[in-house]
């Protein structure tokens, strides 16, 4: 039988507590660690490419007109992405949510994390393989007929692997997750709302735009951004797709594409070397100082309506 | 114009579930109708047939006939949102819409239909239907504030502006004061009171003395056993089931003996 | 793997790594399979990870020996760099693989095209847009050529492919080619494409582009001006051009770099060619020098040199320069 | 008060029948729509993609068209919504279900046992298996899980236990969040720049691509063991402190084992999640052609990695090649799937037992 | 070898929130103590301060001094879990291990706290535990069943029989039946019945009924309004309570007049 050892030096915090909690401890600091070590190391191993001269960046005279091209293809594919793919998952998610039925939507929603889960060399292949040639056509009737739009100005490419390519491609990468998050948001939404709303005799859309999407709106919003992030930081589907010859343009259909940071980055690491290496790093950790950015920025949205927090 | 209710052989099911069988009864025109019963015999359940908001869940269905002045609620030629125009529904929890204004909420259902509506018409509807719910002195000043920002009570009124502001025929109110404190049920209650000089409501309360307080008939609901249909026991003049009931489950129920 | 644990062969044992030219890279899957086979006790790593890459691994010390389509380029220091990395002795270098570039094109009802330099480097400036230009028609009489639009494929990498590529345009196309030879591509226009298969992959009807005939496969070819004649890319033709091109002779021993002759008006000669290098050093660890003096005896024997012409479809060494670089390599000695 | 409510008569004038279109409505127009689309493609010679993007805006047109006439502006206005949510759904199904079944069909032609037992050493001009691919990319993987579960499942522990609401917890939490958005590519490059500055410049061997896909691999480990945490009640807690356990005995001995189901299902998801990444071992693994065990000596090769080099560039057999590279991906995606379905299983397995 | 506990000047606070303020009394080993009270009036916060559970909650601290036959709980020598180990507790809700069976759940507190036990004194103590909580012939049968898939009220006795197989002296309990039906209630009853023989023990309870059943001496707490601290009211033989109470406010409590 045990007794309360009083005044007989039992420690007020025990060994293995101490111990325990100080373990735990370390390990979300080796997190914050490993993150802050991404930035790091890229910043050390990338100042040298400041020093870089043209044999390095493949002509460009300095480091920021090497990254700036390639931070404009960046942003060029993944805006693209994000105005096909966020329509289409407001529509899945809804679709999941408030129109089909519990069986189907089940069963949808397990399609949509497939999606998720196939690997993006596998989408690569599919868009040289299937999309890109499919594409062909569309993009000739494009430049034919509306080659007096700068995005459709032609010549066509005769692979189809043109930055637009890429950004379907990008789109339906990133339309799991904008669909899991809008999807999730959108189940939430108050039952009462709802029924208030119909009980005011709406329709199903007059419900949802009066109860679900104001609702869902900031979710919406955040949900696009993360899907932003992974669009930017997307490397294989690009690298592999796209025909990337790093120029600036707007002209989405041709031969002479803009090239990613992160395609360049897959597509020109094993054959530099030296301070181009250091260059691809650099460009890295402009990367990843873009999507930190606008990952901090969804996130920072997303936990502001979290609950218990104010 | 409000409209007498006739409800025939009604059988209400989620999926395969009968929660409710065979209910028949005339729900008179400009009174309350009060409906009483122990916690899941139906009592939700039936009034929300009453606006077709029962089939707003999957794979809830009825059988039967509910006529309004006449017209079948479930004829096919019906449109469900037509209906839930004319009889408006006021829930057991307050639940103005978060993101509109006392303002909007209380257009919001006209606004779905009448898109251009003048401002000085929007202000005289939204005037008219606070005046209505008994809230236009307490909120006129800030009409443009969240809806969400009034206490439990003043929520519920506001819904209640929002309910006629589209000027239903009928009212249906499932324990609209079950979540109020005294002060603002009686506020409710009043208002009960003066609404039903020009709408037919119904409304479903837990609360004895509240139906012997407000309505003119009252229906009691039963449940005969766990996992079998509810279905209506006795409807009569309130003053009658609260004093001489024809049955004597009623009688039970009434005086606390179960439920 | 079930093809990795026979035990026949010599008693060699041990790893070598090398790394450079891709373009070398077939060639490479033919030596090291052929000489694994003999001695299964060695393992030769190649990483085709493109020539300048194999040179800068090699001359840091990283890899035993290093492929490259380009001689190491005194002007950029390599040489000495090489020498240092050798311990102070001059690093051999002996040319293994010679190979025509193709100019490739698909064009729908078109099977047969000839090309002068001058031509190919305006299409490939973009000088030259639609099939049916002038100066194409003028090269290819009777020919129907349409209408469309050319696209030019070109590398998106840095390839000794574009090097010789370009070089062969700026020293061919009488002054229509304005830019240095480069292993960048110096244009944005275009279709990019990664990789010789990448190129191969891009030749969709209109487009136009130049690869390693190895990989050419189904795909037409163009004959280009060589003199008056219209020649097709041929190991022969290339071998051709090889012979009528001299050594350098400002290296030091054990360097057989060759001067490209890319103007030769003889017969047959096909001079748009790639001759890349394998560089190594004279002496190495006990542990290595046999296996490296082996492997790269193998990669320039008669033997070598026709597995490579099988797999890789390149030209063999002319015998006089296989001679020369068999002896060279045969000085590989133990430290 | 009564002057200002509603007029009686105003109220007087709505019907609740309105006409409505026929409850097929949609399928008809469905059938009409694509049978107009395919009729104006045939002559025209279009393909499958237009005619169906012609059905589908024919669709769009004729019920939302029908509905305004027959029915009214609101309705009509809830049919087109309805529609574009179907029409959206069909659109972002069809491209799964054509990489599907454009997998396996070049996929399948790929697979025999020497497919799966053979590496590609001394394989020139003909098929040769992805044996070394399949072990670099299992070796690789287990690296990252072992060095991403403790990590994560200990921060998950700091997190729920001992952080709850510190400052610090919170950031490490919002941190977590914003590292499950950090580019692969990105992680590639810092291990890359990592090792090349501790083993020296240009290493690439496998454990680097353990660590760069547990840079991805963490916060996904961290995120779900969390919320499994989380899900424990707190009564059980209670209970064991109540039998005078201490603290991280309670975590070790009640907390986890409770919510082991959950765990093992997340980190088998993030296994999932990593296994099929390409561009950080492009960078960190490099390729080879040989088996490779060594984690910590000399380039891996990974399915991946071998899928990339093997389709992009095959070389002079593009054909056997590439469907090799079919072929692994046919394999990837099986081993994702089997994965996504061993992490159902799992749970279920180790959900604890209710009895019920 | 039961203890006595004598309670003195007892502040209990959540952070800033006094919880319950001033409490002295003296609980009498071997014997069952009630706590009574209206809701949120602290009876489970106090209880809680018997064995330190308290602060397993952020930012709960307490003033003052609870004495264990004379030994101080809340001296900073002593270890809170060895004071958990002396005092036992039972929660509310029935809460065995989720992820253990019958027979490791009433070992836990002994196998998690080290003992290296054998086979065989190890089945010894989970038959004396289980006899003593009245369980062992329910559950002799199926002892590496998991713990989940027994009843409410046997659930509850399994949790008894855990906290007693550690061999504590004191017994807490928070509303030990308010989650069983009326025959596992008094299955309960009559455990603390038996256990008062050896342990000392406390028990919260919202059931009149039963703290005049089962207990020696009732605690009677109360509110003096919202978000006022809880204070004891008055202490004293719980036959006294209930027939003759010193305090106005127990008697009205106790005769239903509110709470
Ligand atoms: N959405 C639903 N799906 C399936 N069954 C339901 C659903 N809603 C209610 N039920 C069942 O229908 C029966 C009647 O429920 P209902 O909510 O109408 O009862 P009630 O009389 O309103 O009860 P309460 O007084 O608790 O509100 C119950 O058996 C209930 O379980
Ligand atoms: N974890 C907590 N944090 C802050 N305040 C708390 C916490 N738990 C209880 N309280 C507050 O302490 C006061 C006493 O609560 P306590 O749970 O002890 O009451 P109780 O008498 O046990 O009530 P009940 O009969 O409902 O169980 C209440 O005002 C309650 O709101
Ligand atoms: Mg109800
Ligand atoms: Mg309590
Ligand atoms: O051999 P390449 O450098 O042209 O790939």
């Amino acid at each position: 039988m045990s007794t309360v050892t009083t005044g007989t030096g039992s420690p007020k915090r025990r060994l293995g507590d101490l111990v325990f909690a100080n373990l735990t401890r370390a390990a979300g600091l080796t997190i914050l660690i490993a993150l802050a070590g991404v930035g790091i190391f890229l910043t050390v191993e990338g100042i040298p490419a400041f020093g870089a001269g043209p044999d390095d960046l493949k002509g460009h005279s300095n480091l920021l007109t090497y990254v700036a091209p390639l931070v404009f293809g960046t942003l060029l594919a993944a805006v693209i992405a994000l105005l096909i793919a966020v329509p289409l998952a407001l529509g899945v998610a809804l679709s999941i949510s408030h129109y089909a039925p519990r069986r189907i939507a089940a069963g949808v929603g397990y399609l949509v994390d497939l999606l998720a889960a196939v690997p993006s060399v596998v989408y690569g292949l599919w868009g040289i393989a299937v999309l890109g040639p499919k594409l062909v056509p569309v993009y000739k009737w494009l430049a034919s007929h509306f080659d007096w739009i700068p995005f459709f100005a032609g010549p066509a490419s005769n692979t189809g692997r043109t930055i637009f390519t890429a950004s379907i491609v990008l789109a339906l990468m990133v339309l799991p997750i904008v669909t899991a998050i809008t999807r999730e948001i959108f189940a939430q939404t108050p039952r009462l709302n709802e029924e208030a709303a119909l009980a005011l005799g709406a329709t199903r859309w007059e419900m949802i735009r009066l109860a679900v999407l104001p609702y869902g709106r900031s979710g919406i919003v955040s949900a696009a951004m993360l899907g932003l992030g992974r669009a930017l930081g997307e490397t294989m589907a690009v690298a592999m797709v796209l025909s990337a010859s790093g120029v600036v343009t707007w002209n989405l259909i041709s031969a002479t594409n803009p090239s990613t940071i992160a395609a360049n980055i897959a597509l020109t690491f094993a054959d530099a070397t030296g301070t181009a290496r250091n260059a691809l790093i650099a460009s890295g950790l402009v990367l990843f100082l873009i999507t930190f950015v606008v990952n901090f920025s969804a996130r920072a949205i997303v936990s502001r309506y979290e609950p218990g927090s104010k | 114009m409000a409209k007498s209710i006739d409800v025939s052989d009604l059988n209400i099911y989620y999926g395969d579930f009968l929660a409710v069988e065979g209910v028949n009864m005339t729900i008179t025109a400009r009174s309350v109708t009060a409906l009483i019963g122990p916690s899941g015999c139906g009592k939700s359940t039936f009034l929300r047939t009453l606006n077709r908001m029962h089939e707003v869940i999957p794979g809830a269905r009825v059988e039967g006939k509910v006529l309004v002045d006449g017209q079948s609620l479930y004829d096919s030629a019906v449109d469900p949102v037509e209906v839930r125009r004319m009889v408006g529904m006021v829930f057991q929890r307050p639940n103005p819409f978060p993101t509109m204004s006392i303002y909007e909420n209380v257009l919001a259902g006209l606004r779905l239909n009448n898109k251009k509506l003048s401002k000085s018409d929007a202000d005289a509807v939204v005037e008219k239907a606070l005046r209505g719910a008994n809230l236009w002195n307490e909120v006129k000043d800030r009409l443009t504030k969240p809806g969400m920002g009034l206490s439990g009570g003043q929520q519920q009124r506001l819904c209640i502006a929002r309910a006629i502001a589209v000027e239903p025929q009928i009212l249906l109110m499932d324990e609209p004061c079950s979540a109020l404190d005294p002060i603002s049920t009686s506020a409710i209650e009043d208002l009960i009171h003066e609404l039903k000089e020009q709408y037919t409501i119904v409304i479903v309360t837990h609360n004895m003395q509240q139906a012997a307080r407000v309505s003119e008939d009252t229906a009691f609901f039963n449940l005969a056993g766990a996992g079998k249909p509810g279905r209506l026991v006795e409807m009569n003049p309130t003053k009658k089931i609260f004093s001489v009931p024809d049955e004597e489950a009623t009688e039970a129920y009434i005086s606390g003996r179960f439920g | 793997a079930g093809n990795e644990s026979d035990g026949s062969g010599s008693s060699l044992k041990g790893t070598i790594a090398g790394a450079g030219s891709s373009a070398q890279d077939s060639a490479m899957k033919a030596w090291r399979a052929g000489y694994q086979t003999d001695n299964s006790g060695v393992t030769v790593n190649y990483n085709p990870s493109g020539s300048g890459a194999g040179v800068e691994q090699f001359v840091d010390g990283a890899i035993d020996f290093a492929a490259s389509d380009s001689a190491l380029d005194a002007e950029k220091g390599e040489i000495d760099a090489a020498k240092s990395r050798c311990g102070g002795e001059n690093a051999l270098e002996v040319p293994s693989y010679v190979s025509p570039i193709a100019v490739v094109y698909s064009l729908d009802g078109v099977d047969k095209l000839n090309l002068s330099a001058s031509t190919i480097a305006k299409i490939f400036d973009g000088k030259i847009t639609k099939w049916n230009d002038a100066a194409i028609a003028i090269d290819n009489p009777g020919v129907d050529l349409p209408g469309s639009t050319i696209t030019p494929v070109h590398r998106s990498d840095e390839s000794g492919t574009t090097k010789n590529f370009t070089d062969y345009l700026s020293k061919a196309a009488d002054g229509a080619w304005k830019y240095p030879s480069d292993k960048v591509w110096p244009l944005k226009s275009g279709e990019a494409a990664n990789g010789t298969s990448g190129v191969i992959a891009a030749i969709k009807s209109g487009s136009i582009g130049y690869a390693d005939e190895s990989q050419v496969g189904d795909l037409t070819v163009a004959s280009i001006k060589v003199g008056d004649a219209y020649v097709a890319p041929s190991a022969e033709g290339a071998a051709k051009a090889l012979e009528v091109s001299p050594t350098d002779d400002t290296r030091a021993e054990g360097d057989l770099a060759i001067k490209v002759d890319r103007t030769t008006t003889e017969a047959g000669a096909y001079p748009l060619f790639l001759a890349s290098y394998v560089i190594a050093c004279p002496t190495y660890d006990k542990a290595k020098a046999d296996i490296v003096k082996g492997f790269l005896s193998y990669v320039v024997s008669t033997d070598g040199q026709a597995a490579a012409a099988s797999n890789a479809g390149s030209a063999p060494l002319p015998a006089a320069l296989q001679t020369k670089a068999a002896s060279i390599i045969n000085t590989i000695a133990a430290k | 008060m009564t002057d200002l409510a509603p007029a009686p008569t105003e109220r007087a004038a709505r019907s609740i029948k309105n006409p409505r279109l026929p409850q097929y409505a949609p399928l008809i127009a469905l059938v009409v729509a694509v049978a107009a689309s395919a009729l104006l493609g045939l002559t025209l010679g279009w393909g499958v993609i237009p005619i169906g993007i012609v059905a589908a805006i024919f669709y769009l047109i004729g019920l939302t068209t029908w509905s305004r006439i027959i029915e009214n502006a609101r309705a009509a206005t809830d049919r087109l919504v309805t529609s574009l949510v179907w029409v959206s759904l069909t659109i972002a199904l069809i491209p799964l279900v054509s990489l599907l079944w454009k997998v396996i069909d070049e996929g399948k032609g790929a697979l025999n046992g020497k497919f799966l037992t053979y590496s590609m050493r001394n394989v020139i001009g003909e098929p040769g298996g992805i044996y070394h691919a399949i072990m670099g990319t299992l070796l690789i993987t287990l690296a990252a899980a072992v060095i991403s579960v403790p990590i994560g499942l200990l921060a998950a522990v700091y997190l729920v236990e001992y952080g709850a609401h510190s400052q610090l917890a919170r950031w490490i939490r919002f941190l977590v969040d914003v590292m499950t958005g950090i580019p692969s590519i990105v992680a590639g490059l810092f291990a890359y720049a990592l090792f090349s500055l501790i083993v020296g410049p240009g290493t690439q061997f496998g454990i680097g691509g353990g660590v760069a896909l547990s840079i991805l691999m963490i916060p996904i480990v961290v995120r779900s063991s969390e919320e499994m945490l989380k899900l424990v009640p707190a009564d059980l807690r209670e209970a064991s402190y109540a039998l005078g356990v201490p603290k991280w005995k309670t975590i070790l001995k009640v907390v986890i084992p409770t919510a082991m189901a959950g765990i093992i299902t997340g980190v088998t998801l993030a296994i999932a999640r990593v296994i099929g990444e390409t561009a950080p071992l492009l960078i960190i693994c490099g390729a080879t052609d040989s088996v490779n065990l060594n984690l910590f000596h000399g380039q891996m090769a990974s399915l991946p990695v071998f899928i990339y080099g093997s389709y992009t560039q095959p070389g002079s057999n593009p054909e056997i090649l590439k469907q090799m590279a079919w072929g692994a991906a046919l394999i990837l995606i099986l081993i994702v799937m089997a994965l996504n379905i061993l992490a159902r299983v799992l749970g279920k397995l180790f959900s604890p037992k209710t009895g019920h």
